[in-house]
């Protein structure tokens, strides 16, 4: 009786076997990321949507923040439009499976660089300069009398699940042998919530996050980040390991931010630092560092021009930091630890020769 | 049922009801702060869509509205209720092309896609995949060829006794994995292609139910007339045992407007995706209240109309209406 | 006739061996380009992060297979409450549903018209960040103390996160189960309420009696599929911090990059956990319809 | 003699404005056999299932057995009236999901708080009575049509009413079945039951029924002893209907 429909269901099977019959082979994989990026002429950026200060939809629909600029930069040097970014919203537990199915092609979502995740034993990424150093910390309610770990044996705290946050808070306590609840929570946005709906005790990230989370109580007064630090976070972007152009790529738009920063080029000054440096024969090194003598860039296989692209776009690092993160922001974070080395900090950038 | 028991039962119910919807009412004057939707209201709406192309996603919506509206009140003019199906179906690509843009309009990337917009988006187009291809499962299923009926029945039963959000992380993380290195599809596509597998195990059980109920003398007597098997299928068979399913096919689609929502645990910004990035803005920290309830009065809306346009569709493919 | 009806059958398996080949192919070759073979020794391995509710004893030093089995029992111990509760709702309102008072009646039609034209995450969310997070401490007698730490309740003591998913699948469910209550009560003959009611029998004891169990066979195979609901939609309590199989599946997968091994063991234990729960509804179902049978 | 029932003035109006009952008066007396008979649609049915509040008033009012029901009466009088009064129906109504003995002692046991071996003591005297005792421990599904109303009539008995109400009761039955329903009644008849019947075995009312009641579009056409009725019926409208009965 259904001879007929058994007809029709072949016919739909060869049509998805046939789309499907680009058979897999190990050679087709032999090309950099970066060519495909340059050839598609737009970067797929993996974020995080919901970090405050880092990355998050401002009512005007448009990704903002530190690591949404990184991503500019890069979109800025490797096709020469900052605006040729789309923006991919990523769980902590889905970015590096979406790196490795090349969902992504860079990843700059508050990610801390850790051997396992560098190690080709591990989950074999490659990771970037550090773009901000971090570290974990705990947050509580400050009439609530704790001042330390130990004060918060037993106790209910609240974590982003999946991440090394969860690993570095299990290593805390356990250390030390002190007992505790986790409350495991998807994103940050949650765990505040749970938090200052007084589920747990304390609530546990990056101190970044808890001061820039802070920021947004009605009494931010009323809350203390403790003085332990229970782990350092240095958040670095990352790509897909074994791909040395693009992880060069990415390493060397991050130093030249820095760079920048250094020699104090800035978004205002770039054209006129250009200009004058084409005029001054004698500026070698900053020469070579803005491409008025071409190299560098093309051994990375970008433009020659791309820290002009870069700084143009999203101006220097501490531009970008002072943009997002600085006293001005909705999110003040003092700059610490992610001052230029001069400075006391531990922001350095390799010499651009 | 005692007729005193029974006062004293709707009393107490007065009492709690006006109780709540007292303080139902005070919270909604008094307590609560709707800023978190007012001035968001365009994301809800359309996402991360750009600012100067929001009309585009806005139109189409507005399209869809007056749409639902113009049917549900039931024109009275022939030619507008000859018009209207075909209207309906022409939705789909015009939706298409306002939000990917091409043919005159710029073009917008999907990571762009968001709120509403991509809500309906999701449904329509999983729903539009996933009615054919449960239709030929139910087919399969039914079929006297066992490498067909064991091969259909052993997918339904498979996609039956998963999470959906087992498949759709399946579809988000892994089906790249199971395609040659190079082939990207497109991750709003993705999304769609899991959500119409996975619902289209319900439609194929729903619809293999509506062609149990056909009696084996319909297929019989539009045999003796020398329909060929494929036009009793096509002409008796298969309208009368959709006619039949649609009551559970609606509950199918309402029930994957809900389950878009889903998409939120994996990171696309549809309605509740979006409200939960919303909610990570440091001026809206903590404003949970307002705006769940926003969004369950948005979802509740959706889905009553779409449960009405059911309805009326049900109403115009009554036999006993179309007769008379 | 015979013939091309075979050959339509192997071209169709042929198809269908060679899709999955096809696939099966892409998936090795993507495997070993980034570097990652197929696996299951990363089970022994100590899973490294603790669990807010265990079932069983377990410490972070435990391997990635006890977490997983903790997570399993975490969700057994949810699904199994759920779907005695939500029954228990579900008959309620939908024997409200053809009660005398009106307004029960209309109650109950308002609480399934609200309930099911709103996503189950949604509601789930709001159960947990709104309803429960949101408790004062109150003891209630001595025997019950809510708070948004818990409650204990006869010595027993439930997480908040659990409540929220307990609440919200019961409430959620409940509404579909009073529907399908509502459609086998209306199933029965009007004769048998007349019946019942001309020998003197009140409408709660007729229902409870005579309407229901002949109610029960047309209620049953709907009833197990919403049992089936409720234990897949149980994976959402991910959203609210409950440490489920999927929540456990997912802290595992990201932490080893295991996803296609961590995507099939989930995948066995809902097999697993649909055959338990089918399983029983059938013999159930047997018990109940044998009763019915032997009367006919 | 006592009035067992007493109706006046009954009004019954389905919507649509049709009138089931349209002005009824009527007296049932102890120990009466009463047969009501009449085309379908007279109103003979929704007639005595007000009796025992199945249906309800929109006018008039009824006494049974002492108790007063009408437009506004609660529910307490129906359920006093329900265990007095027992009631047959045409399509037996026998609970499918419980056993015989189970349908015929679920009432006494519930409603008149009777032991459980008494009950199912005088369940067995009743089928015996009824001469189908070993089909106690069946399902309804397991009898014929035939034994199932005359379990039907046992399961009413079993209330000790004063009064049965019986809606067709033969009208569901095979032909070769109808007898063994009719000789059960007969039987409860010569025992001094109060009976209203709603019928249309013509031989039945003839040799048992006391008083033959004849309607018609919801009103009683004419009310006499069967041997007026069916040999010398005053109204056109009776003459017409036993013509069409008998031929």
């Amino acid at each position: 009786m259904f001879r007929s429909s058994s007809r029709v269901l072949i016919v739909a099977l060869a049509g998805l076997s046939s789309f499907l019959a680009s058979c897999a082979s190990l050679d087709s994989a032999a090309g950099s990321r970066l060519d495909l990026v340059k050839a598609r002429g737009e970067l797929l950026c993996g974020v995080s949507g919901k970090i405050p200060g880092f990355s998050f939809l401002s009512p005007d629909g448009r990704y903002t923040g530190l690591d949404v600029d990184i991503c500019r930069a890069m979109a800025a040097a490797f096709v020469s439009d900052a605006e040729k970014v789309q923006y991919r919203p990523l769980t902590a537990p889905e970015r590096f499976t979406a790196l490795r199915s090349g969902e992504i092609d860079l990843l700059s979502r508050n990610t801390t660089h850790t051997l396992s995740r560098d190690a080709v034993g591990g989950n074999g990424l490659r990771f970037g300069p550090v773009v901000f150093h971090d570290g974990q910390g705990l947050m509580v309610n400050a009439a609530s009398g704790v001042r330390s770990l130990a004060d918060l044996s037993g106790k209910a705290i609240c974590v982003g699940s999946g991440t090394t946050t969860e690993q570095n808070l299990n290593d805390a306590f356990a250390s030390k042998g002190l007992p505790y609840t986790p409350i495991k929570y998807q994103d940050l946005n949650q765990v505040v919530g749970g938090y200052l709906q007084g589920r747990c005790a304390a609530m546990t990230s990056d101190r970044s996050q808890l001061a820039a989370a802070r920021s947004g109580f009605s009494d931010p007064q009323a809350h203390q980040i403790l003085y332990d630090r229970i782990s350092k976070e240095p958040l670095a972007p990352a790509v897909v390991g074994g791909d040395q152009p693009m992880g060069d790529a990415m390493t060397w738009v991050i130093n030249a931010l820095i760079e920048a920063e250094e020699r104090g080029i800035t978004q205002a000054n770039v054209d006129a630092v250009v200009k004058q440096a084409a005029a001054d024969p004698s500026q070698t090194a900053l020469r070579r560092f803005l491409g008025v003598d071409p190299g560098l860039g093309r051994k990375l296989g970008l433009a020659d021009d791309f820290v002009v692209q870069v700084i143009r776009s999203t101006g220097n690092y501490g531009e970008i930091y002072n943009r997002h993160l600085g006293p001005d922001s909705a999110v003040a974070i003092p700059r610490g630890a992610n001052r230029l080395a001069g400075e006391g900090g531990l922001m350095i950038s390799p010499p651009f020769t | 049922m005692n007729r005193w028991l029974d006062r004293g039962i709707t009393l107490l119910l007065l009492a709690l009801l006006g109780w709540a919807g007292w303080s139902i009412l005070h919270w909604l004057l008094v307590g609560a702060d709707w800023s978190v939707v007012t001035t968001n209201l365009p994301l809800y709406a359309v996402g991360s869509f750009p600012a100067d192309q929001r009309w585009r996603p806005l139109l189409w919506m507005a399209a869809l509205i007056t749409l639902t509206l113009l049917t549900l009140t039931g024109p009275k003019r022939g030619w507008v209720r000859r018009w209207l199906p075909l209207v309906w179906i022409a939705m789909a690509p015009l939706g298409l092309w306002l939000l990917a843009g091409g043919l005159g309009l710029l073009p917008v990337g999907t990571r762009s896609w968001g709120g509403l917009t991509l809500t309906l988006l999701l449904t329509g187009g999983s729903g539009a995949l996933a009615l054919p291809l449960g239709i030929l499962l139910a087919l399969g299923r039914r079929s006297e060829l066992p490498v067909l009926r064991w091969s259909s029945a052993a997918y339904i039963e498979l996609m039956r006794a998963v999470p959906l959000i087992a498949v759709l992380f399946f579809g988000q993380l892994l089906i790249p994995l199971f395609l040659p290195p190079g082939l990207e599809i497109n991750r709003v596509l993705r999304a769609v292609v899991a959500f119409a597998l996975f619902a289209a195990a319900y439609i194929a059980e729903d619809v293999r139910g509506g062609l149990q109920a056909i009696p084996p003398t319909q297929r019989e007597a539009a045999a003796v007339l020398g329909l060929s098997p494929r036009q009793v299928l096509q002409l008796v068979v298969l309208p009368q045992a959709l006619r039949v399913a649609l009551p559970s096919l609606t509950n199918q689609a309402v029930g994957l407007l809900q389950n878009t929502s889903l998409m939120a645990i994996l990171g696309l910004v549809e309605l509740l995706g979006i409200s939960r990035s919303l909610l990570a803005n440091p001026a809206f920290i903590g404003r949970y209240l307002e705006v769940y309830l926003w969004l369950a009065a948005v979802y509740w809306l959706a889905c009553s109309a779409m449960a009405l346009l059911a309805r009326h569709l049900e109403v115009q493919l009554d036999p006993a209406r179309s007769a008379s | 006739m015979r013939q091309r009806r075979l050959l339509v059958q192997v071209g169709v398996a042929a198809l269908l061996i060679g899709l999955l080949a096809l696939l099966v192919n892409n998936l090795a070759v993507n495997l070993i380009r980034t570097g990652l073979g197929l696996g299951f020794g990363w089970l022994g391995r100590p899973a490294g992060f603790a669990l807010a509710e265990t079932a069983l004893p377990y410490a972070p030093s435990d391997s990635y297979l006890w977490a997983l089995t903790i997570g399993w029992l975490n969700s057994l111990k949810v699904i199994a409450a759920g779907l005695v509760l939500a029954t228990g709702l579900g008959v309620a309102a939908g024997a409200a549903r053809s009660s005398n008072n009106r307004l029960l009646r209309s109650l109950a039609a308002g609480y399934v018209a609200l309930i099911r034209q709103v996503p189950l995450l949604l509601q789930l969310l709001f159960w947990y960040f709104v309803a429960f997070l949101g408790l004062p401490s109150v003891p209630i007698g001595g025997l019950i103390r809510l708070s948004n730490q818990g409650i204990q309740l006869l010595g027993l003591n439930l997480s908040v996160e659990f409540c929220a998913v307990l609440v919200g699948l019961t409430v959620f469910t409940g509404a579909s189960i009073a529907e399908i209550v509502r459609g086998g009560i209306n199933a029965v003959p009007r004769g048998q309420w007349e019946a019942f009611r001309s020998l003197g029998l009140g409408e709660g004891l007729g229902l409870r009696r005579i309407v229901l169990p002949q109610a029960l066979p047309a209620i049953l195979p709907a009833l197990t599929s919403q049992y089936l609901n409720l234990a897949k939609n149980s994976t959402l309590a991910i959203a609210v911090g409950y440490a489920d199989l999927y929540a456990v599946s997912d802290t595992t997968i990201t932490q080893t990059g295991r996803a296609i091994e961590g995507f099939l063991l989930l995948l066995l234990s809902f097999l697993l956990l649909n055959l338990l729960i089918s399983g029983g509804m059938a013999a159930f179902n047997r018990a109940v319809l044998g009763r019915l049978n032997r009367s006919r | 003699m006592t009035v067992a029932i007493r109706a006046t003035d009954l009004v019954k109006s389905y919507s649509q404005g049709v009138r089931a009952l349209d002005g009824v008066t009527l007296e049932v007396n102890r120990g009466e056999v009463l047969v009501v008979m009449g085309p379908s649609g007279s109103g003979k049915s929704t007639l005595i299932r007000t009796f025992n509040g199945l249906e309800s008033l929109d006018g008039g009012a009824l006494d049974v057995l002492g108790v007063r029901l009408d437009a506004t009466h609660a529910e307490r009088q129906v359920r006093e009236i329900r265990k007095r009064v027992g009631m047959v129906f045409q399509q037996f109504n026998l609970f499918p999901h419980l056993s015989i003995l189970d349908n015929i002692t679920l009432a006494p046991i519930k409603v008149q708080q009777r032991a459980k071996a008494a009950a199912e003591q005088r369940a067995m005297d009743l089928l015996d009575q009824m001469g189908i005792r070993e089909q106690a421990h069946k399902y309804p599904a397991q009898l014929s049509g035939g034994q199932q109303q005359r379990v039907a009539i046992a399961r009413a008995l079993a209330l000790d009413p004063e009064v049965m109400l019986f809606d067709e009761p033969t009208s569901a039955l095979d032909p070769e079945r109808v007898k063994e329903v009719l000789d059960a009644m007969r039987q409860l008849a010569k025992g001094g039951m109060t009976m209203v019947v709603v019928t249309h075995e013509l031989g039945f009312a003839r040799e048992v029924a006391d008083r033959v009641m004849f309607m018609d579009r919801g009103q009683v056409v004419e009310t006499s002893d069967p041997e007026t009725f069916f040999s010398n019926a005053r109204e056109e409208r009776s003459r017409r209907f036993l013509n069409q009965m008998q031929h």
